[in-house]
This record gives structure tokens, sequence and C-alpha cells, in this order.
């Protein structure tokens, strides 16, 4: 953990020479191994390890520094670094050449440190530290083009609105150690911890978990968690971070940092009282469903996948909201996977379109989905290892993301069930959810690789348009296999076999249901592969020749009436429907921040004055009253003799007369 | 019979014509004179308080050492008066105001 | 003479040494001066090495240390008894990290007047004085002692202010010296109250001695400052809640405190660079220093009563300030309201009159001290160069001048209180203090500490602004060229100034048991002075 | 009881061991006016060295007087302490004056040491008397000896006009107050105010009348202290005489007043009866209002002797807080009375020597002198410092006894006129930090346009200047060696 650290400030010192990047790269290499063979395999499904020094003494208590390794942190910390090293490999050339490369490796190592700091930490305040310094360094790398306008308006706002999620979280730790006198995380959430068990250790002898300040302590922290993984309303800064380089985006905005929260939640899991949990399930619902609906109505490439990521984030802090967290890590562990993945392929491709672009000068946005097209044939590697991720995102069996997305799905479910009434629509919305993410994700697909390459009439015989280069896909195919379901269960449809499920198994208070699980995975699956037909036909079917795809044509002819339908009613209606939803939440929900911090400045403008005119203005009020009573004083000074004696002499008999008739 | 109160009466009247003449008049002079009314009222009055005074005649050796000390206050103020008036070429305290604020 | 005395007294051989100096040599002023405080810095290094963190020190003088007691003056004053008046210093875990950060302080404002050249004589010597009455006011055990260095404090700053500052400047120096001279004529006031209020248990004398003040069984019964056993009232008010208000008064101005700071922003703009750090380094904490030692010690009574109140002129101070900070259009002005933010944030742990609070108040002190210097100073370098600090003047500084912006990116991050440096350890455990209060049932609420928490968003909101307007996007100056020119990069002096305030920042921020450990007896035994009167 | 004349000159013989400091001064008086006479002419500052001479001599006798208390002639002469201790402080401030006026006014200057010795005499017995014969005396000789020294150097308009205010305005107070004696006198029939005849007799007197004679006696007091109301004619006069007798001015005649008056109150006050708390209201309502006028009209002063001049008047508010205070131990009203007497006369030598240099006295004329003469002006500084109060100087420390006092009373009685004293008494502070500081603002803050001609300047006023100035400082860091003396 300790050896990106050591990269930042080996790289820190050595400034603008580091520029290979080999040091940060060895450096997460190394911290990789030691993640899986020292740390993963030892702790996973073991004793967890708890190593502490102290770290200073204030009042009676005494705080400790240490780290604290259970399955959970163990899991997330593994993921950070496997999902790390590709990302760093891939950097290496995509971030070529860039003047400031040696900046965005020290920041990449210092985000890396931090990270993975993050996940083993051992008491809160530590966690909010590197919590902070995550903000921090993708606040660095946001704006790492600082001379990009766009960029440093984004770095600001992402920064600001971790802030206020910061404060929830200051708050919450506030809270817990004023009442518990400890910020120990195995203290208070281990098994014997005081939230767990109820065990005095505390102020307040015997927990009780209904009592309003652990209520407002969960929402404070579940604040935290929102701002740092993009909940709604605190979504609005993740679409501006994507100013960054994609790379960046897809390590700490896709993979890593946005799940922080999530796991800010696991961990702190046993804190939660119903009302809390409620809350959590309420918004990660609204926020999956409404970014989803956003994620529809995009052109830019990178900000359909960021609106995903949010979304698929509103899944996971569901599964926490309900209770199952470990299915939430599962979701997220195999999100990371294929959403990296994809934003590996968009940075991919964005690099050729650039290149291509500043070949043939020509100004055209190489993010914007519409200047894309049929780019299949020209780099076929990454077109696969998009599908591959895709179809985990959408939820294709066979894939990481069939499992993960079914198990959240289909506890919801049985957990709606279980309690009946109105929470039947939250598991239903997340189907929904779950095919507006296939149809999105389809639709990216194919407006990027089928269909006719707006520009090919440029690429002539000498420019090719080639496929990214060998670092670039190598990660790529990492992570491919890597969002496949082989690699986190042996069954392809039972996602209880899956190892993560198997371990972190937490014991869900409401009976599952059989049906449930064969139900809701093949209504996901059909809803999905309905949606990629549809965008398949929307599509691809406008635009070629009939000849191209006989076997489209017949579908197409049969269903014709289907797609006009669809077309007319669906389609349309929902991206009619997303364009206005992002317009609301461009205009709204950023407009209402945009608003708060206009008003804000005002407010201060407004306060400045007054200090100026009305507090500083009294001070020098009472200056002059003063010196003008001088003046007045001086009246008497008229220089007449005669004045001078009639009026001491009167000053005389007006005393004695006072005293006469006193 | 003259008794105490008439000297009394008498000399208030002298103080107050005296302080009437030292805030009134126009001539540095009679402002002086007016000084020598006052002083010679409270005279009066040691005298005549001293006519009680069997033990040390405190009034009568008070007064004698005020007649004397105020005569050479206004010996000094006139002096001072006609320095005054070598520069100012009046004596009108009212046209005398160089010095104020 | 013991160590401390020594600390209190070299610059004032300085100051005679740059006097008795020829002005022929103009050149060797800064090396004395300089030569001087190093040794000072070195001198407390050494002290606060030697410390003992165990003992708690506050009211009893065994636990001070480094302690020197000499009687100074003995007047018989007839009826009113004698006058006995100690030259009584000392230090404990509150007062020794302060001075620590004064030499330190002191140090970088040598370093930043390097390039003073309007005649340095009074200026070095003035600065020097001004040292030694800082040292004085943070070790003086007897209160007399400390109102005749806490007056001192005030005439080089006069000069300073007056003689080497910007237009404005003959303003900014009597506005600071008026509303300073306010606070302390009515502290006398206070101060003699309780020269007669308080005995000397060994002599039975009258004293002026703070410790012996501290004791409530050193009060003459039916004395004015009395406990509340038979006390006295004026106009209705108990006299030790005048008391207390009064040097409360006293030392708010000098934190300071919303609406007592409308000196600090001028003070600042005119000073020059070298006095701004001092003044934002060093004298803000007097105040704060001053509450703590005498109006908490003193009148703990009255403390555990009004601390609510104190605690909401915190939190006021905090969010004005900062609201102010984010109004300016000139940095200086904006680091200036900063500070008042900041220092709000000392008020606020102080009030909560919990271990942490108060420890968290402390070092907010400290941090703010090298943490504000840092920051004027990297607005001299700026104005140096340009003699402009309009915000809208500059933009995309940052690839004129990356070092530069790097440190004061830093800078602005580590006093934005970003984990990691020292700034972020005072305000977390303040905030933290704060909401201990309740449990601790020291009687202040937690949306004060929710509101103190909003004072740091809003701390990152101009902190970020500026940094965006100034030195991000493309590179645009008001100067044009001419500006490009004069803008260059940090020179060696500078950061060898930067670097280490800077540095102490994240060592700080990092291990805060460096100040915590020996601070925290003394706290525990403060808090345990008040808590009787909860 | 009717003596006989030889027991009366028994005593009058008896007495005269305590009357040697006086003898040497009126010999010396007598010496002197024949040495301007006739010696003068051949042998310039003759005169001046028989002034020296005497009050040299009477010095010495004083010193050996230290110790000594007693009364004679009859009870009209007392020497006690505080009398003796005033006289010292007279002495040696008149001794300054004396070089003063020998350093500024070396022609035809003989009179003036003579009138000066008279003023001295005329102090003396003020300050060691409690009979009111000897005490209008003492304030008739000190006043005609003042006109005399304001008048005689006048040359122009403004320094006539002055000398003029100042006697008509110092002869109807005297008028006055002298009315007010013979009505006390008539009340009592005793001239010793200490005597329980005296407080007998107006306490059994009807009030009206009491009253009148209290504050017309009180008028003439006041005149020599210049307390509002009668401070008026102090600003003109200060400004309008030569800066040497200024410097007298201001501080001698004040310190004969104020022991005068420091007894006149501490025997009045001392009864319960209502004149006692009528004189305790006057004395605390004048203090208020004199502390405060003379510091706000001192404000707007361009005029560096007429701000002092206000400076003193509200100085003479804090030394009426002094005399409220003043209970058995005399010591600090000593002490204030020195550091005053030290402030001022250094702060009106450096005015002088300013006036030397530039040619006038107005603020303005200021500007920038700090950098030609950098160590006047840090000296004049610091005795403004001590002017206003701030420590380290002695000001503080006097003004801190001042409080201290004043605050041992109200927690005594606990009524609110001792703590509306402190309160002003600590404002005026502040306010008076405004013109003080005038001084250094126009000397170090303002910038001179007029070229800087460095001339290095050292002459004996200078020196003793810079001696008083070191004394305001080491005074005011250890103030017990001025204490262990005078208690």
């Amino acid at each position: 953990m300790l050896f990106p650290l050591l990269a930042f400030i080996i790289q820190a010192l050595l400034g603008k020479k580091a520029i290979s990047g080999n040091i940060a790269l060895t450096a997460i290499l190394a911290s990789t191994i030691i993640s899986l063979f020292g740390v993963f395999l030892p702790v996973w499904n073991e004793t967890t390890v708890l190593k502490k020094w102290e770290w200073f003494t204030i009042g009676e208590h005494t705080l400790y520094v240490g780290i604290l390794v259970n399955n959970l942190t163990a899991l997330m910390q593994l993921v950070v670094c496997i999902i790390a090293l590709p990302v760093h490999i891939y950097s290496r050339a995509y971030m070529k050449g860039d003047s400031g490369i040696h900046r965005y490796w020290m920041y990449l190592s210092l985000f890396c440190f931090a990270m993975l700091g993050l996940t083993v930490s051992l008491n809160l305040l530590q966690l909010y530290i590197f919590w902070e310094l995550v903000g921090f360094a993708s606040y660095l790398l946001i704006g790492f083009w600082f001379t990009k306008e766009t960029a440093v308006q984004a770095n600001k706002k992402a920064f600001l609105i971790n802030r206020i999620g910061d404060i929830g979280f200051l708050i919450g730790v506030a809270l817990v150690y004023a009442h518990c006198g400890t910020l120990d995380l195995s203290a208070l959430f281990g098994q014997t911890g005081t939230f767990f068990k109820g065990v005095d250790i505390g102020i307040i002898p015997a927990l009780d978990k209904n009592t309003s300040w652990v209520t407002f302590a969960g929402l404070a922290f579940f604040l935290g968690a929102m701002a740092k993984s993009a909940q709604f309303p605190l979504h609005i800064w993740l679409p501006d971070a994507m100013e960054g380089p994609t790379s960046v985006s897809s390590l700490i905005h896709a993979a890593t940092m946005v799940a922080a929260g999530v796991f800010l939640l696991c961990t702190v899991f046993p804190l939660f009282n119903e009302t809390v949990l409620l809350v959590i399930t309420i918004i990660g619902t609204i926020t999956a469903l409404s970014a989803a609906l956003f994620a529809l109505g995009q052109y830019d490439i990178k900000k359909v996948l960021a609106f995903s990521t949010i979304s698929q984030l509103g899944f996971m802090i569901v599964g926490v909201g309900i209770g199952a967290w470990d299915a939430a890590m599962f979701h997220l562990t195999t999100h990371a996977f294929f959403k990296c993945l994809l934003f590996l392929c968009a940075g991919a491709v964005i690099h050729e379109m650039a290149h291509l672009k500043t070949k043939i000068q020509l100004d055209f946005d190489p993010q914007d989905l519409r200047n894309m097209g049929g780019l299949r044939r020209f780099m076929p590697k990454t077109y696969t290892c998009m599908v591959i991720a895709s179809l985990s995102l959408a939820g294709f069996p066979f894939t990481s993301g069939y499992l993960s997305k079914d198990s959240i799905v289909i506890t919801t479910y049985e957990w709606a069930n279980h309690l009946g009434g109105a929470y039947v629509l939250i598991p239903v919305v997340l189907i929904i959810v779950s095919l507006l993410t296939a149809f999105y994700i389809g639709r990216i697909i194919f407006k990027t690789f089928f269909g006719s390459f707006k520009y090919r009439t440029y690429i002539k015989a000498d420019m090719t348009f080639h496929e990214a280069s060998k670092t670039m896909l190598i990660p790529m195919f990492v992570l491919a296999a890597g969002s496949l379901f082989p690699f986190f269960g042996p069954s392809p449809a039972d996602y209880h076999r899956s190892w993560i499920m198997l371990i972190l198994d937490t014991d869900s208070t409401y009976p599952s249901l059989a049906q449930a699980h064969v139900f809701i995975p093949a209504l996901l699956t059909a809803g999905a592969v309905l949606m990629w037909l549809i965008g398949w036909n929307w599509y691809i079917k406008q635009k070629y020749p009939l000849s191209e795809n006989n076997i489209l044509v017949r579908f197409a002819n049969k269903q014709g009436y289907l797609n006009e339908f669809n077309e007319r009613i669906f389609v349309k209606g929902t991206v009619e429907l997303s364009r206005i939803l992002y317009a609301f939440d461009r205009h709204v929900v950023d407009g209402l921040t945009k608003l708060f911090s206009w008003f804000i400045r005002r407010f201060s403008v407004i306060v400045y004055w007054f200090d100026k005119h009305i507090v500083d203005g009294l001070v020098n009020l009472f200056a002059h009253a003063t010196y003008y009573i001088g003046h007045l004083v001086r009246h008497v000074q008229n220089g007449q003799l005669q004045a001078y004696l009639g009026f001491a002499l009167t000053i005389v008999v007006l005393g004695i007369l006072y005293l006469l008739i006193k | 019979m003259i008794t105490l109160t008439h000297f009394l009466v008498v000399s208030a009247c002298i103080f107050c014509i005296g302080l009437y003449a030292v805030l009134a008049k126009r001539n540095t002079i009679m402002i002086l004179v007016g000084i020598e009314l006052m002083i010679n009222a409270a005279i009066l009055n040691f005298v005549a308080f001293g006519k009680y005074d069997k033990i040390n005649y405190g009034g009568q050796v008070f007064a004698l050492f005020a007649i004397v000390l105020a005569a050479a206050a206004v010996a000094v103020g006139l002096a001072i008066i006609l320095n005054v008036y070598r520069h100012f070429k009046t004596i009108n305290p009212e046209n005398i105001h160089e010095l104020k604020d | 003479m013991g160590l401390l005395s020594i600390l209190i007294f070299l610059p004032l051989v300085a100051t005679l040494l740059i006097l008795a100096l020829p002005s022929s040599a103009k050149a060797t002023y800064k090396y004395v001066a300089l030569g001087f405080t190093f040794l000072q810095f070195g001198l407390s290094l050494y002290l606060y090495g030697n410390f003992d963190a165990t003992l708690g020190g506050i009211q009893q003088l065994d636990a001070y240390q480094f302690v020197e007691q000499l009687a100074w003056i003995r007047m018989d004053l007839g009826a009113i008894g004698k006058l006995e008046i100690d030259y009584l210093i000392g230090v404990d875990g509150i007062s020794l990290p302060l001075i620590v950060l004064s030499t330190l302080v002191m140090l970088m404002g040598v370093g930043a007047s390097w390039n003073i050249d309007k005649s340095p004589k009074g200026y070095f010597a003035l600065l020097m004085i001004l040292n030694t009455a800082v040292m004085g006011i943070f070790s003086a055990l007897d209160f007399f002692l400390f109102y005749v260095f806490y007056e001192i404090m005030l005439l080089p700053l006069y000069f300073l202010i007056g003689i080497w500052g910007g237009e404005r400047r003959e303003y900014a120096a009597i506005k600071f010296f008026i509303y300073t001279l306010l606070g302390s004529v009515l502290m006398l006031l206070v101060i003699v109250g309780l020269y007669f209020s308080v005995i000397n248990p060994a002599t039975g004398a009258h004293t002026f001695n703070m410790l012996h003040m501290m004791n409530p069984a050193n009060y003459v019964d039916g004395s004015f400052f009395a406990y509340i056993a038979n006390y006295h009232e004026v106009f209705g008010i108990p006299a030790r809640l005048i008391g207390f208000i009064v040097l409360f008064f006293a030392f708010a101005i000098k934190v300071p405190i919303v609406p007592l700071h409308t000196w600090l922003p001028d003070a600042h703009v005119e000073a020059p660079t070298p006095v701004s750090i001092i003044l934002a380094g060093i004298l803000l904490k007097i105040g704060g220093y001053g509450i703590i030692r005498v109006c908490y010690s003193i009148f703990p009574d009255i403390a555990a009563d009004t601390n609510w109140w104190l605690a909401l002129i915190g939190v006021i101070s905090i969010l004005y300030g900062a609201l102010n900070a984010l109004a300016q259009k000139d940095l200086k002005r904006m680091i200036a309201y900063s500070s008042v933010s900041h220092m709000g944030f000392v008020l606020l742990g102080i009030a909560s009159l919990t271990a942490e609070g108060v420890s968290g108040a402390i070092f907010q002190m400290v941090s703010h001290g090298f943490l504000s210097a840092a920051l004027f100073f990297l607005v001299g370098v700026l104005y140096d160069r340009v003699h402009d600090r309009y915000i809208y003047n500059f933009r995309g500084l940052a690839s004129l001048t990356p070092k530069y912006t790097a440190y004061v990116a830093i800078a602005f991050f580590a006093s934005l209180g970003l984990p990691g440096f020292s700034a972020f350890i005072g305000e977390a455990f303040v905030i933290i203090g704060a909401f201990n209060a309740e449990s601790m049932a020291t009687g202040v609420p937690r949306w004060m500490a929710i509101g103190g928490s909003i004072g740091i968003l809003l701390s990152a909101a101009y902190f970020l602004w500026t940094l965006q307007r100034m030195f991000f996007g493309q590179t645009r100056l008001k100067g044009g060229l001419a500006w490009q020119e004069a803008l260059t990069d940090l020179n060696t002096r500078e950061q060898v100034i930067l670097f280490p305030a800077l540095a102490l920042a994240l060592l700080l921020g990092i291990m805060p048991s460096l100040i915590f450990s020996n601070l925290n007896a003394s706290v525990i035994q403060l808090i345990d002075l008040i808590k009787p009167y909860l | 009881m009717n003596v006989s004349i030889p027991n009366i000159l028994d005593q009058i013989i008896a007495s005269i061991p305590l009357f040697k400091p006086e003898l040497a001064l009126i010999i010396g008086f007598i010496v002197c006016i024949f040495m301007a006479l006739f010696i003068e002419r051949r042998w310039k500052n003759s005169t001046f060295i028989g002034c020296v001479v005497t009050l040299a001599f009477s010095l010495y006798y004083l010193i050996d007087q230290l110790s000594t208390t007693g009364t004679g002639f009859s009870g009209m002469w007392l020497v006690d302490p505080l009398s003796t201790y005033a006289r010292l402080v007279i002495i040696c401030s008149t001794l300054i004056i004396a070089i003063f006026l020998q350093q500024r006014h070396s022609k035809n200057n003989g009179d003036v040491y003579s009138i000066l010795l008279a003023a001295t005499l005329g102090m003396h017995v003020l300050s060691s008397t409690s009979n009111w014969l000897m005490a209008f005396i003492g304030i008739e000789m000190v006043s005609i000896a003042s006109y005399i020294l304001v008048g005689y150097f006048s040359q122009n308009k403004v320094q006539s006009e002055a000398t003029m205010k100042y006697v008509l305005f110092g002869s109807v107070c005297a008028a006055v107050m002298l009315y007010g004696l013979s009505l006390v006198y008539g009340l009592t029939g005793n001239l010793d105010f200490q005597s329980a005849a005296h407080l007998q007799g107006l306490m059994d007197a009807p009030e009206a009348i009491v009253t009148l004679a209290l504050l017309f006696v009180f008028t003439g007091i006041g005149f020599k202290l210049s307390f509002v109301p009668f401070h008026v004619w102090s600003p003109d006069v200060y400004q309008g005489a030569p800066t040497a007798i200024t410097a007298f001015l201001s501080t001698i005649p004040k310190v004969g007043a104020i022991v005068l008056f420091a007894r006149l109150y501490q025997s009045w006050s001392s009864t319960a009866f209502y004149f006692s708390e009528l004189s305790t209201w006057f004395i605390i309502v004048v203090a208020v209002v004199t502390m405060l006028i003379g510091n706000l009209a001192a404000l707007r002063q361009q005029d560096v002797k007429r701000m002092m001049a206000y400076s003193s008047i509200g100085h003479t508010g804090l030394l009426l807080m002094v005399v409220f205070a003043y209970q058995d131990a005399f010591s600090y009203l000593l002490f204030y009375v020195v550091a005053y007497v030290i402030m001022n006369l250094a702060t009106f030598i450096f005015i002088d020597q300013i006036e030397q240099e530039t040619g006038s006295t107005s603020l303005l004329s200021y500007a920038g002198l700090g950098k030609k003469m950098p160590l006047l002006f840090t000296a004049f500084t610091l005795v403004a410092v001590s002017l206003i109060g701030i420590p380290p100087t002695v000001g503080f420390v006097a003004k801190l006894l001042v409080f201290t006092s004043t605050f041992s009373i109200f927690q005594s009685s606990g009524d609110t006129g001792p703590l509306l004293l402190l309160i002003v008494g600590a404002l005026t502070a502040v306010i008076s930090l405004f013109f003080y500081f005038k001084i250094p603002l126009y000397a170090f803050l303002r910038n001179s346009d007029q070229p800087i001609t460095d001339k290095k300047q050292v002459s004996v006023l200078l020196i003793i200047a810079y001696i008083l100035t070191v004394l305001v400082i080491l005074l005011g860091i250890f103030p017990n060696w001025l204490m262990e003396k005078v208690s």
C-alpha cells in the first residue's frame, strides 16, 4: 500500500524528469502483487488482521492509526489494485507526449496511495483523511489540463460538492466520537462492536439504534457517500468530471473512487437503522432511474458512460439500502471491471478520433457519438472488448454483470415482497432501469462501431485509422476477461455460488423466493435482448442497405410495425423523456447549485458591504463623533476675555443655584 | 446702630458692582477697577467679621495683607495693560483676541 | 538568568546592538536580527525538547516549567497596603507551543523583510522590541508583567505599520492602536480590581500573581471580584461577569471576533509583508492565548456560564469571515478575512470546554500561525513583483510561475483544511469537540458545530475560487508583457522561507502528537478547573 | 487666651528653623534684586548664579528638614513630609526652569530670576500651610510672580495679550476667592481649615452661605489648578507665553496648589456633614468634566503648546482624582506629581528645542522632522507615551497608582462616583492617544517637503531633557526607587 506513496514522493522530487511513469507502474505492480498474495489470499475468509500504532492522545482518549484488513477491505483493496494496474499500463500509451505527464504520474500515484489507504483504514478519522485525499487527487486529475476553462470549473465543482459530503462525513464522525468515545472501526462495527451487538463501550450504556442521533449520524454518513458516489442530487459533479483524461475517468470516476461511497456504507453498515436504510434505498433508486434516463439522451460518449456509472452506483446503493451489502460489494467489483473497460475502450476510440482530427485539420468533437460509426472494421479488437463490457453492463448471461445485477435485483425483489405494499415499486423501477441500461449501452455500441463512418472519406491509404496500440489493448483484454462470469463464480447463472457472495454473505432477514431466481433473470435477459434488438433496428436499419444482413432484414420485416410502434411510442418517448429529464437535470438540479453558489457570492458581497459600511462605519462614526465633540468644546475658547470670565462665573452661579435648590 | 448685616449687605452690593464692571465694561482699566471693588468688598467683610474675632485679630490682619496684595496685583495689572496698549493701540478686551481656537 | 529570560531578552540585546551599529553598517542589521532570531528559535526548540509533558500547569506554579521568580516592585501604599509585583515567568503546555510558533514566525518575518531599504535601523530595532514583547506575553505569569508586555507590543507595531505601510497606513496604524488600547485600558481596571480581590496566601498581601487569581481560596470575602458568596453588583450585573466580559473584550479585539475585527483587514492590507506575517502569525494568537490563560483560568465560573455566547460568537465569526473573504477582490484582504474565519474556530473550540475542542483550538492557533504567515508571505511575493494584489488582474499564473503556483496551491489546500495538513486536525477537532460538548453538557448546542463545519465548506469555496481565478486558465495579466517580465518564479530565499512552514504544516498534520502530547496535560487541567462550575 | 508679646517672640524664634529654606529663598530674592540692579551689567549671568545658589541653599535646608515634622508661627506654618517633598519637587523643577530661562533668554533677564524665586517662595507657602491667610498670600505671590514672568519677555501682540488675559482672569478669581474666604472667616471665626473650630463653624452655618463660600474659595484654587470651568485662560496663556514660562506655568504652580487642595479636601471631607459630601461630589464632577473636556478639546489642536495646555488640563483632572483618592498615605500623590512634572518639563524642553530649529510650534511644521532629529523625537515619543500612560513608563505607574487608590475607595464605598472616575480616566487615556500620537505621526509617518538639513545640536537643555526621558523609563520599570524615597 505504501508503494504508491513512495512513488508519489519520488516523482514529486524528480519533478519534470519522471516522464516515463515507470516508477508509478512498478509501484502499483508491487502493491498489486502484495495485495493479492500478501493480503488478500491470507486474509480472505480467514481472521481479520488488525495492526495499530498510537497516533496521539487528546483529552482522555487516545487515537490509533493502523490497518484493518477483513474480507470487505481485502476485497476492496484488491479490486483497486487490479483495476489500477491495467489503467497505469494503458495510460503509458494514452498520455504519451503530454506536456504535464510527470504531474500525471505523480497525481495517479497519490490517488492510488489514498485509495488503498482508504480501503484499509483502521479508524473513521483515518478513513476520513484518505477519503478527502482521494477527493483531492481527483481534483488534481480532473483539472489536469488546467488551462482548459471547463476543466478548472469542473474540478472546483467536484471538490466543493465532495466537500459537502465530507462535512456530512465529518459530522457523522464527530457524532460517533461524541457518543462512543472511539473511532476504531473494529470496536464500533466489528463483530463485537458497539453497533453490531449493542455492546456498551461508549458513554451511553447499551446502544439503542433508534435514537435520533444514530439516525442523524447515519444520514450524515450517507451524505458523505452520496457526494462521493454521485447520488442524486449530488451527482452533478461526475459528468463534468469527464473533463479529465479518459484513463483517469476510467480509474477514478468509474471504477474505484466513486465506489468508495458504497464501500463506506458497507463499512459502517451496522450503524444504519431502518429509517436511514429506507432513505438510502429510495435515493439509490431515484439515482439509478434518473441517471439511466439521462444517459439515453447523451451524444458525448464519455457522458453516457458517466451517467451509466451513476445509475449503476444507484444499484449498489439500493443494494446497501436493502441490507444486501454483499450484493452491493459484488456489483461494485464486477462493475469496476466492465465499466473501467468501457472507459478504456471509449478512450481508445477517442484517442484515435483525436488523432484523426489532428491529421485532417477539421474541427469536430472527438467524443461526440454522432461523429463516429462503423469503426468496427477499423478497430475490431477494441470493438470486441467494448461489446463484452457492454453485454456485461446490460447484464447478459455468462457475464459478471449478469450475476451481480441479478443478485441485487432479486434481493430487492425478495425484500420488497417481504415488506409488500409500495415497496414493490423499487424492484420494478430497477428492472426498468436495467432495461434502459441495456438500451443506451446498445446505442453506444451501434452508433460507434456500426453504421458508416462520417469521415471515412478522409481516411486515405496513406493515413490509416488503425487499432489502438498494444499497451492500450492488453489492459483492455485483461479487463475483458475480468468481466466474464468465470472470474467470479463457477456458475453462470447462480450468483449465490460466486465466491464473493459466499464469503461476504449477510444473513438476509427475509425469505428468498425461488421463483424470483428464475423469473427475474429471465425477464432481465429477455428485456435486455429485446432492447438490443430494438436498438439494433433503430440505429442500424435506417442506415444500412437491406442487402447487408439477411437475418436482420427478415426479422425487421416481421417486426416492422413493432419497430414503428417502438420507434414512435417507446423509444422516441423515452428518448424525449430522457431529453427533458436531462434538461431538467442540467438546468434545475445543476442550475440550483449554480444559483446557490451565485447566491452565496452575492450574499457574501452584501455581507462585505455590511462589514465595510455598517460595522466599520460605526467605528469610524464613533471616532468622528468624538472628534466633533472635541470641536464643540472649543467654542468656549473664542478669545474674548470677558466671555471667559462670564463662562466661568456663570458655571459657578449655576452650581450655587443647583446646590441651593437641590 | 449699624449691625453686621448692614456691612454684609453693603459689601455684597460692592462685590456685585465690581462683578458687573468686570463682566460688562468695555475697558480694561474699568475691569481692573471692578476687581478692586470686589477685593474691597471682601476686605470690608473681613474687617466687619474681625470685629467679632477678639482672639487674634485674624480679620484685620487678613484685611491688611489683602490690601497690600491687591495693590501689588493692580500695579502689575496696570503695567501689563500699558504693554498691551503698546501693541494693540486699544484696551478694549473685545478687540484683543489673537489667541483663540 | 534562566533560559526563559534569555529567550525574552535576547531580542532586546539585538536591538541595542543594532542601535549601536553605525548607519554605515546598514547591511549588517538584518544579519544581526536574523542571527538573534535564529538563536531564539533554537532556544525555544530546546525548551520544547526538554519540556515535561506530564505536568499540567494552568493554576499551580509547581507544575509550570522553566519558572523564574524575582521580587520586582514592592511599594507601600499606606492604607491600601503593600503593592507586590513579581517578575514571574514560566511556561506550560499551552504557552510553550505558542512560544515556539512565535520564534518560528519571527524568523520568517525577518526573512521576509530582507529587502527593506527604508531606514532599516529603526525597522529591525522595532521588530526586535516587538519580538521581546511577544515572548514576554507568552511567558508572563504575573498579570502586571503580562500587561506591561502586552502594551509594549503595541508601540513597535504602530510604527511598523505606520512608517513602512501602504497608502492608508496612518489610518490603519492609529485604528489598530486605538482598538487595542481601548481593550487594554479597560483591562487595566479589571486588573486593579483583581489585585484588590486577591491576596497572596503566603504573604497575605494583595498580589498581581495570575496563579493566585486562579484559586478561589485566595479571594478576599466581600472583595469586588469575590466568588458567588457575597459578590458585588454594578448596575445590577455581577462584578465577576463584568470583569470577565471586559477581559474577553480586550482579548477578543486581538483574536479578532466579529464585530471587533474591522481593524484587522485595514492593518493587514496596509502593513508591509513581514508585519502582516507577524500580525497574523503571532498577534492574533495572543488573543486566543489571553482568553485561555486569563479569562478562562481566572473566571472559570463565568466561563462556564457564558460559553454558549462565546461559541455563538465563534460560529458567527467563522461564517461571517468566510463570507467576507468570498467577496474580496484584494488577495491580501481575502486572506485577512480568512484569518477572521479561522480564528473563529479557535473561539468555538475554546468555548466548547471539551478537551478535544480546546486542544483543537490551540492546535488551530499554531497551525494558522505559520499557515497564515506563509499565505501573507506568498501575497507579498506577488506584490513585490508587480505591486498589485487585485485578484481579477491575474489569470493563469500557473503556466507562468509553476513553483509559485505549487506553493500557493499547497498553502491554500493546507489552510482550507485538507487532511494531512495541520489545519485539518485543528478544525476537525474543534468540530468534534463542539459536538462532544453536548454529551459533556457544557451547553454548546450541536447546531453551532454544524455551523462551524459549514465554515469549512466556505473556506474551500473561496480558496478554490481564488485559485481558479488567479492561477488557472489561459494566462491573461492586466500589466501585459511588462508583468510577464516582472513575474519571475520564486527565488531561493523565498523558497527557504516558505518550505519549512509548509513542511511543518504537513508534519503536524501527519503527527499531531508533536503538539498534542505536550498540550494534553494542561488542557485536561484547564477543563478540570472549569468543570466544577458547569 | 491673650498671649504676651515675649511668648509670641519666643515662638517665632523657635519656629525659625522650620522656616530655613524659605528664609534662604527670601534672602536670595532680595540679593538677586540687587544683583540684577547693579552687578548684572558688568557680570553677565550673575543673577542666574545667585538664583541657583539660593535654590541650592534652600534645597540643602530642605534635605536636612526631611525627617522633622512640626508647626510654627502659632500653627500658621506646618512642616510635614508631604510639604517637604512637595517643596523638594518645586525647588528641583524651579532649578530646571531657571536653567531653561538662562539658556533661552540670556539677554537682560536679570530680574526674572528674582521673580522666579518669589514664585518659588509663594509655592513653598502654599504647600506647607493649613491657614487661609498664608494660603491666600501664597496664591497671590505665585500669581503675581507668574503674571510678571509671562509678561516679562512680551515682545509681540500675542504675548502681551496672553499676559493681560492671565492677569485679569487671575485677579478676578483671586478677588472671588477672597470674598469667599471672608465669608468662611465670618462663619467660623477661624482661619485654620484643619482646626476643629473651623469645621464646627462650617457645620453650624446656614447651608446656603457655606455653599456660596466653598464654591468661591474653590474658584481661586481652580484658577491655579486650571480645572473646568476655570481652565479657559490656560490654552491662550500657554500658547502665548514663551515656552520656558509655559513649562513653568504648567508644572510648578500646580504642585503647590494641589498640595493645598489635598490638605483642604482631606480635612473637609473627613466629616460626616453635608459640605463633606458636597466637596466630594464637587471633586468627582469636576474631575470627570476636566478630564473629558481637556482631552476632547485637545483633539483638534494644531499648535503643540496649545495642545499641551489642554493635555495638562486633562492631567489636572487626574490630579483631582489623586486628591480624591488621597488618604493618609500621600506617596502616590507625590509620585503622580513627580511623574507629571518630569513629563511636562521634558515635553516643553523638546517643544522649545524644535521651536528653535523650525521657528514654529505648529504640528504641521513637524512633518518629517523624525529623520532630521531621530533621537529627539524618539525621546519625545517616549514622553508622549508616558503622558498617555502606557507601560513601561512612569506615566503608566502613576496612573496605575491613581486607579488603584480610587478603586480601593470604590471597593470600600461601592458607590458609583469613583467607578465613574475610573471609567472616564481609562477612556480619556484612549482619547488622549489620538492627539499625543499626532507628534510621532507628523514626525515619522508624514514626509517633509523641505530638504533635510542635518545639524547636530547638543545643548544643556537637551541633555537635561534626555535625562528626564531616561528617568521616565527607569521610574516606569523600577518605580520603587522613587516610592521608597517618598514613603
